[in-house]
């Protein structure tokens, strides 16, 4: 078990390699990272059955916990780490120019595996920095052809000082919580809530969640969102809203569900996921261009996640999980489509008589995100919602309206651009971008796999349940990483 | 406008993190694991700077991580700064910066003090373990070190781009190699190797020197490229 | 297996072959041959709707948790029966050489198979729903398949007026799905049989919100004011014969699960409670219904487009359901149901005719037609009969439910609401005529001198609709036990009922009566006239004068454009499109918030977001937690 | 509520109002280069804050010396970390730096306010939509009058 | 103690001031350098000396080194008076 650490460190060793072995053999180069990730996959695949059922703790550096870092393995972890490798495969920059950008690459999938398998809050820190930073680069070097390349470089100026900021947040917030409690991992934190349960515990998460929430699209923070992903490639698009977004939410979550199971934590992400979902809705309706209207779209959807996360307890992770994964699902096909679909709305008229099959996939796409039964978006938002209804308590009822009256927004958008698309070609229509790129081929697969999924639902759905009912229960969490009991428990 | 909302806010953020900071035991924290850490430091990593050990020791994946994002930084700034295909068009005369040397007193004053600088860098990231500094400050000791001989004679001295990416690229790998090598004998990533040695001597404390050395080493590297690049001329690179 | 498993197996075989072979030639016959096949299997069934008992599904699905299963009852039987008639008269209909020419002209007609299967198919699924989980699902089924039928023209308009509609219905969705979830809130349990348990522990309030919510979503569908604007556009645009079902059928889904829920679980008691002193849920309803009969009627008046027209009245008419069955009473709900039936036969064979009219000469716009009926008489003979069904004149089948209606409020002592369907009735009989009369009356147009009749593909399910049609107005018994089956189902009085009609203590109708009294009157009144030496004398169809002036052949004489200029004038003062202006405020309001927050989205400086967020977080927790600790 | 006029307590202040003239100019300055100079100081006040989360009164530095066996101690944790964060802090800066230098040279300005207006336009443009009207006074709706009333 | 611990986070605040409000970009920089040894001088008062030996290594010299090559490149290495500044070059 003690290998998986080599999740995150085999990434870093390629990248620190990466530039060296390029001078060598730019082909060696560009290779190093797809390998190493399907190594990584191997590693994966083989902890999944290695851990069964159950859930693992690696203690680094042999220092049994809370003085040394841990990383807690089970299948929550493992099913994302699996997604980061998978989709860093899929969009993996084979034509880019410098090698330095696969390093880049590289680093932000090992910081991705440290966010997933971490246990310690500043070592999740750290990873969530290393992200952030691997993240400005590839936005500021990854440029669209037709965007002069400097307007990357400003979109990713403008998130980089609105992620900064946030970073400083949960600094900020980390540091109240050592303060506090004098420890910093989660399931020694876990075992001293009382400590954390007053205006100060609590504040700390506020900024936690508001710090990482730049990444998560959370609602006030999320401005960068139309910026940059209006100046990066779609794929690059696909992977910062389909993975990297989620990346943060689990940082947040799993603050939540180990140590911070209260309402008012709950109240706070149920707030800003309602404000979230609606504002996201409303002024995607208002979008005259598909790139836009995804992202805004991306940003309601992250809002619903959140609304799911304040459900107390493994259901909520249970049903956050699966819209996570649905969105990643959907949200990654759609922006890995969406080069077919660029440019002015109003241009795209007759696209579906051009290209059936891309409007087919779009429209599964589509469906799905609406909730329309019987694709698998329908039952993650029944359930969410049926859940909601048994919280009680005014806000969860104003949080359904807000879902429903988002949906409703939702269609009356997403129907104007898919009536547009069933138009006749006029003059005005824009030869269609014709070149069958890989992303779109994955975006098909995407397709399918929702529509296989749609078939197994109960199936699925039971085994995220088992998985939600493991990963949330702080007992394990705490029984596993914290063996023995060497200090003093405050509580 | 802005000015006023933003003071408004900024008061109110003010104000409640005055009242955080009143619920914080200010002056005598809780120091759970700090007090365990100080406890066991001794025999379990034997550095007698214990902020080494929980910089090496405890929290090495930490160091690595920070590592990388250096690493990652100045990936970032190579990329961006030597970008080939640049727009012309509103480039400033300011950007224009002379390829002469800085005046006698400053290159004078470098040469000097370059040697001492060399000097105080490696006893900074050798001592590590010892007293404070260490890999960070040494590395940033050795970098200034470097970029400043450039930075005061810009044509006549030139630090090899590609030695500067194979320092940083060995010592970032063989800091994971030290590690990886204790996961090969089936201990933990980052496990302290080697025997503690006789405490509070320069050969002490395992791997840790080795491991600050290795830091050392790829912040100078990291560091040195960075400020290069940041001063180079993009058009000249 | 149970036999209703053989029905959706059946049915859902139908969709897997016309999906299969949509696009060649032999799904022309194979289409009738399947919705045959569907019928006799419905027909087989039919015991349920004289008194048997439920068919039950088998299958049960259990997904996450929820159980859903299916069953037939009196009530979904008379549904599926009515849809699969007129989805048999319409594949008959499309089949021959309406589908040709709508190939020729462009036409996706696989499509068009397509979508008519999908729609029976998620009719039947809704029909058979077992609970509220089965019943959503059906729901949404079937909105969608009416938008896949909707989106089949090729009209910029049409596809506007789909994509309106699908919003609408997306609505009605969600409202559904927060009474749902009202429902399962308190019990966990999505059982039909859980409203009316769980809306007798509600709150006052509770109860009225889940009723509205469930009304509201049904409205929806049904095209009650204010929700009506959806409906007309959306059902005349529909390609040809997929109007005709959908206008037939479609819409009335909402009543079907008006009467599942509402009357059934919630009932005239539930209702009545909610309310202050006279004003109660009911008398609300029923004024909703009242409004719809007259309003949408009225401005069918107002089209001259045929298809338009017929589509607003189709919106009218559902308001004769409601007022029906919202009375709670035998007569009030049998005639409201059998409305349905009555409906949708008169409806898809008037759409029929308007299509076929369309097939011959390419327009259905009443101000380009006319004199029509020497040309096309068997088509005129359906339309005829079609519209004193629609107008609600003695024999057809209209005359009866909206007579049941009349009586049901008479009774009721709802003097006001009988005043409101008369008008509605006095507004489709002008509208009719003027249906008519604009098409097939006056003097013939030079450029329709070659129509011919349509091809007997067309005519015969039009003339079949059409004996329906009479024949149920003739002999009402032969639906009645049926309605009163239903009414025995969800509980409501039953209606007495003989061949020709119902019996009733104050005063009962029996057609075979009535309907001999008017033949016997024509009877009469010609032999009086043959006998007192009355002389006919054929006229042409050219020989009439206007105003003194004898026209020559070249100059053809219509009076059709500007039809009822006066009572347009009347209409014009008092209504001017409120509703409208309701949607349109609506949607500035969505467009004001999304303006406002994309000014959000699109701060100068993003930080102050981040401020302003965390401040706001931190003092709110600051407010709830204080500083005790 | 602890007295703030302590050694701890001034440190406080200073760190919380270190952070808090950071954030104020990174909201109040226009100029991306001063805006960068706030960050510096956000971050400082932060770490500021996480090194007095392991202070102790009367505590010496965590290093075994000889003569220091019995005393109290800092928290060395926390001082790890703030080394850690001082080194993210400046790697993120010099990135930064390295875009500002990037985004001078294409727009030409260093005008925060300028460059967001330019980058509104420029993805509008690439989206091939109309760019949006300026913030403060938004763009007239136009209301075409047949669309209205559809 | 307490005095030379108000004393050192007085200047620190002033500095802070001094680098949002100076014109001088020059001057702000060196201001950040001020703040930077100010908080070395705290961090050697809290007893976490590898904290201060970074702080004055990375904070005061690294930091103000790389802030300096921006000024030569941005063009601000100018030492004009607040004049100039008002004439036409806001800098703020």
């Amino acid at each position: 078990m003690n290998s998986l650490v080599l999740l995150v460190v085999l990434p870093l060793f390629a990248a620190f390699i990466i530039p060296v072995v390029a001078k060598f053999s730019p082909k060696l180069s560009l290779f190093t990272g797809p390998v190493v990730l399907c190594i990584n996959l191997l590693l994966i695949m083989s902890a999944w059955i290695k851990v069964g059922s159950g859930s693992e703790a690696i203690f680094l550096g042999g220092f049994l916990p809370p003085v040394g870092i841990v990383f807690y393995i089970d299948h929550f972890s493992l099913l994302f780490s699996g997604l980061i490798a998978g989709m860093v495969l899929i969009v993996w920059p084979w034509d880019a120019k410098e090698s330095r950008l696969y390093s880049l690459y590289m680093l932000l999938s090992a910081a991705s595996f440290g966010l997933v398998l971490s246990a310690d809050l500043f070592n999740l820190y750290v990873f969530y920095e290393l992200l952030a930073v691997a993240t400005y680069g590839i936005i500021a070097a990854s440029p669209i052809s037709k965007v002069p390349n400097s307007s990357a470089t400003a979109a990713s100026l403008r998130y980089l000082f609105i992620s900064s900021a946030g970073s400083v947040m949960l600094l900020l917030g980390i540091a109240i919580i050592y303060t506090l409690t004098g420890t910093l991992n989660i399931a020694h934190l876990a075992t001293m809530t009382t400590s954390l349960d007053g205006f100060a515990g609590l504040s700390a998460f506020a900024l936690i969640a508001i710090g990482a929430g730049v990444k998560a699209e959370m609602f006030p923070v999320n401005s960068w969102v139309a910026e940059v992903y209006g100046t990066i490639p779609r794929q690059l698009s696909a992977l910062l809203a389909g993975l990297v977004s989620k990346l943060a939410v689990i940082l947040i979550i799993r603050m939540l569900l180990m140590v911070f199971q209260q309402q008012a934590a709950f109240d706070l992400l149920l707030v800003v996921g309602m404000l979230g979902v609606i504002s996201g809705e409303m002024v995607a309706w208002r979008a005259k261009d598909m790139i836009r209207m995804l992202s805004f779209s991306s940003i309601a959807q992250l809002g619903l996640i959140f609304i799911a996360f304040s459900i107390a307890g493994s259901k909520g992770l249970w049903i956050g999980m699966a819209l996570m994964l649905h969105h990643l699902l959907v949200k990654g096909g759609l922006f890995l489509m969406a080069d077919r679909f660029a440019g002015h709305m109003g241009k795209l008229k007759g696209l579906a008589k051009h290209s059936p099959m891309a409007a087919a996939v779009f429209l599964v796409f589509v469906l799905s995100l609406l909730g329309v039964p019987p694709f698998p978006g329908f039952w993650i938002k029944l359930l969410l919602i049926l859940n909601l209804a048994e919280q009680g308590g005014g806000l969860y009822h104003v949080a359904i309206a807000t879902i429903l009256l988002a949906t409703v927004i939702e269609t009356a958008y997403i129907f104007k651009f898919v009536r547009i698309l069933y138009q006749k070609a006029d003059a005005d229509s824009t030869p269609i971008n014709k070149n069958y790129s890989s992303s779109y081929t994955f975006a098909k697969l995407f397709a399918l796999i929702l529509l296989v999924s749609m078939l197994f639902v109960s199936p699925i759905s039971n085994h995220l349940k088992d998985i939600a009912n493991h990963s949330a229960s702080p007992h394990i969490y705490i029984n596993k990483i914290l063996p023995t009991k060497q200090l003093g428990d405050r509580s | 406008m802005t000015k006023y909302s933003a003071l408004l806010f900024i008061s109110g953020l003010v104000f409640l993190l005055m009242v955080i900071t009143g619920l914080l035991p200010m002056g005598h924290t809780p120091m759970l694991v700090g007090n365990a850490i100080l406890e066991g430091a001794k025999d379990q990593v034997g550095a007698a700077n214990v902020v080494t050990s929980v910089v090496l020791g405890y929290r090495g994946l930490d160091t690595l991580g920070e590592l990388s994002i250096l690493f990652a930084a100045a990936s970032v700034v190579g990329l961006v700064l030597t970008k080939s295909s640049f727009n012309k068009h509103a480039s400033n005369n300011d950007d224009k910066h002379d390829h002469h040397d800085s005046g006698f007193v400053a290159v004078n004053a470098i040469d000097l003090i370059f040697p001492l600088l060399l000097v105080v860098g490696m006893y900074i990231i050798t001592h590590g373990h010892l007293t404070p500094g260490g890999g960070f400050q040494g590395g940033v000791v050795l970098a200034v070190a470097f970029s400043m001989l450039v930075i005061v004679r810009p044509r006549r001295v030139s630090i090899n781009h590609g030695m500067v990416s194979i320092i940083e690229s060995f010592a970032g790998v063989s800091f994971i190699v030290i590690g990886v090598v204790a996961l090969f004998k089936g201990q933990s990533f980052l496990q302290p190797l080697l025997g503690h040695g006789e405490f509070a001597s320069l050969w002490s404390a395992g791997t840790l020197p080795l491991l600050y050395l290795a830091v050392g080493l790829k912040v100078g590297a990291e560091l040195a490229g960075l400020l290069l690049a940041l001063n180079t001329d993009e058009v000249a690179s | 297996m149970t036999f209703l498993d053989h029905l959706f197996i059946v049915v859902f075989i139908s969709l897997i072959a016309i999906s299969a072979l949509r696009n060649l030639r032999i799904v022309d016959k194979l289409a009738p041959v399947l919705y045959g096949l569907i019928l006799i299997m419905l027909v087989r069934m039919s015991s349920v709707a004289y008194g048997g008992d439920v068919y039950l599904s088998s299958v049960s699905l259990d997904l996450l948790d929820f159980k859903m299963h299916w069953q037939f009852t009196a009530l979904s039987w008379y549904f599926a029966i009515i849809t699969v008639v007129a989805a048999l008269a319409s594949a008959v209909f499309m089949s021959g050489d309406w589908g040709r020419q709508y190939r020729e002209q462009g036409g996706n007609y696989g499509m068009l198979q397509l979508a008519l299967i999908v729609n029976v198919f998620s009719m039947i699924l809704l029909l058979g729903s077992g609970d509220l989980l089965s019943l959503f699902i059906g729901w949404e089924f079937v909105s969608w398949a009416s938008f896949l039928m909707m989106v089949l023209s090729p009209t910029k308009l049409a596809k506007k007026s789909a994509v309106k509609y699908i919003v609408y219905a997306m609505t009605g969705a969600m409202a559904l799905m927060v009474a749902i979830v009202m429902i399962y809130s308190v019990n966990n349990s999505l059982e039909f049989k859980q409203i009316g348990e769980v809306f007798t522990q509600m709150s006052t309030s509770s109860q009225l919100a889940l009723v509205l919510l469930f009304f509201v979503a049904f409205a929806i569908k049904m095209g009650l004011l204010p929700f009506h604007l959806w409906q007309a556009i959306a059902y005349a645009e529909t390609p040809g014969p997929g109007a005709a079902f959908l206008g037939a059928i479609s819409s009335r889904m909402g009543m079907f699960t008006i009467v599942l829920v509402i009357v059934q679980f919630i009932g005239l008691g539930g209702l009545k409670q909610l309310g202050i002193s006279f004003v109660n849920m009911q008398t609300l309803l029923a004024w909703v219904a009242a409004l719809t009969t007259i309003i949408p009627t009225y401005i069918a008046l107002q089209q001259h487009d045929a298809k338009r027209l017929l589509a607003w009245h189709g919106v009218g008419q559902g308001g004769y359901m409601l007022l029906g069955i919202i009375m709670f009473d035998s007569i009030g709900s049998a005639g409201g149901l059998m409305h349905v039936l009555n409906h949708a036969s008169y409806q898809a064979a008037l759409f029929m005719t308007v299509v076929a009219v369309m097939y011959r000469t390419g327009t259905s716009d009443l101000n380009k037609l006319g004199g029509l009926v020497t040309q096309m008489p068997l088509t005129f003979l359906v339309m005829l009969i079609g519209i004193i069904g629609l107008a609600g004149l003695p024999p057809m089948n209209g005359f009866v439910s909206k007579w049941l209606v009349y009586r049901s409020l008479l009774v009721n002592g709802q003097p006001l609401l009988f005043v409101a369907a008369v008008l509605g009735t006095l507004g489709t009989i002008l509208s009719v005529y003027k249906l008519i009369h604009n098409t097939f009356l006056g003097q013939l147009r030079l450029e329709h001198q070659n129509v011919r009749e349509v091809p007997w593909s067309m005519l015969v399910p039009m003339l079949g609709l059409s004996i329906i049609v009479f024949i149920t107005g003739f002999m009402p018994g032969l639906i009645l036990p049926w309605i009163a089956s239903v009414q025995e189902s969800v509980g409501l009085p039953v209606i007495a009922h003989h061949l020709g009609g119902i019996e009733y203590a104050k005063g009962g109708l029996d057609m075979i009566w009535v309907s001999g009294i008017l033949f016997y009157g024509f009877g009469v009144g010609a032999l009086i006239f043959y006998f007192l030496g009355g002389k006919s004398k054929r006229v042409h169809q050219y020989d009439n004068y206007a105003g003194g002036h004898f026209l020559t052949s070249d100059v053809r004489y219509h009076y059709s454009n500007n039809f009822y200029p006066g009572l347009m004038h009347l209409i014009g003062g008092w209504y001017r499109g409120s509703f409208k202006w309701l949607e349109n405020s609506i949607v500035s309001v969505v467009s004001f918030f999304s303006i406002f927050f994309e000014n959000i989205y699109r701060a100068k400086q993003p930080v102050m977001l981040l401020l302003i967020g965390v401040v706001l977080a931190l003092f709110a927790l600051y407010r709830n937690l204080g500083v005790g600790a | 509520m602890n007295s703030f006029f302590t050694i701890e307590g001034i440190l406080y202040f200073g760190a919380i109002s270190l952070s808090i003239i950071g954030l104020f100019g990174l909201l109040v300055s226009k100029n991306l280069f001063r805006m960068l100079l706030s960050l510096v100081l956000f971050e400082a006040g932060a770490n500021l804050v996480l090194v007095l989360s392991g202070f102790i009164r009367n505590g010496i530095a965590p290093i075994f010396l000889d003569g220091n066996s019995g005393a109290v101690m800092n928290d060395p944790v926390p001082q790890a970390l703030v080394l850690t964060a001082i080194v993210i802090g400046v790697g993120v800066q010099a990135l930064a730096l390295s875009l500002i230098f990037r985004v001078k040279k294409h727009y030409g300005s260093m005008d925060m306010r300028t460059i967001r207006s330019k980058l509104e336009r420029e993805i509008a443009t690439q989206a091939g939509v109309t760019p949006p009207g300026s913030n403060e006074a938004p763009a007239p709706v136009k209301l075409v009058k047949g669309e209205a009333h559809e | 103690m307490i005095w030379v611990v108000a004393v050192v986070v007085f200047i620190m605040l002033a500095a802070a001031l001094a680098v949002l409000f100076l014109p001088n970009m020059i001057a702000a920089v060196v201001a950040s350098a001020v703040v930077s040894l100010s908080l070395t001088v705290i961090f050697a008062i809290v007893k976490a000396p590898d904290v201060a030996m970074t702080e004055a290594a990375i904070g005061a010299g690294l930091s103000s080194l790389i802030l300096a090559i921006g000024l030569k490149r941005l063009g601000y290495w100018k030492t004009d008076s607040i004049d100039k500044v008002k004439a036409g070059e806001r800098h703020d």
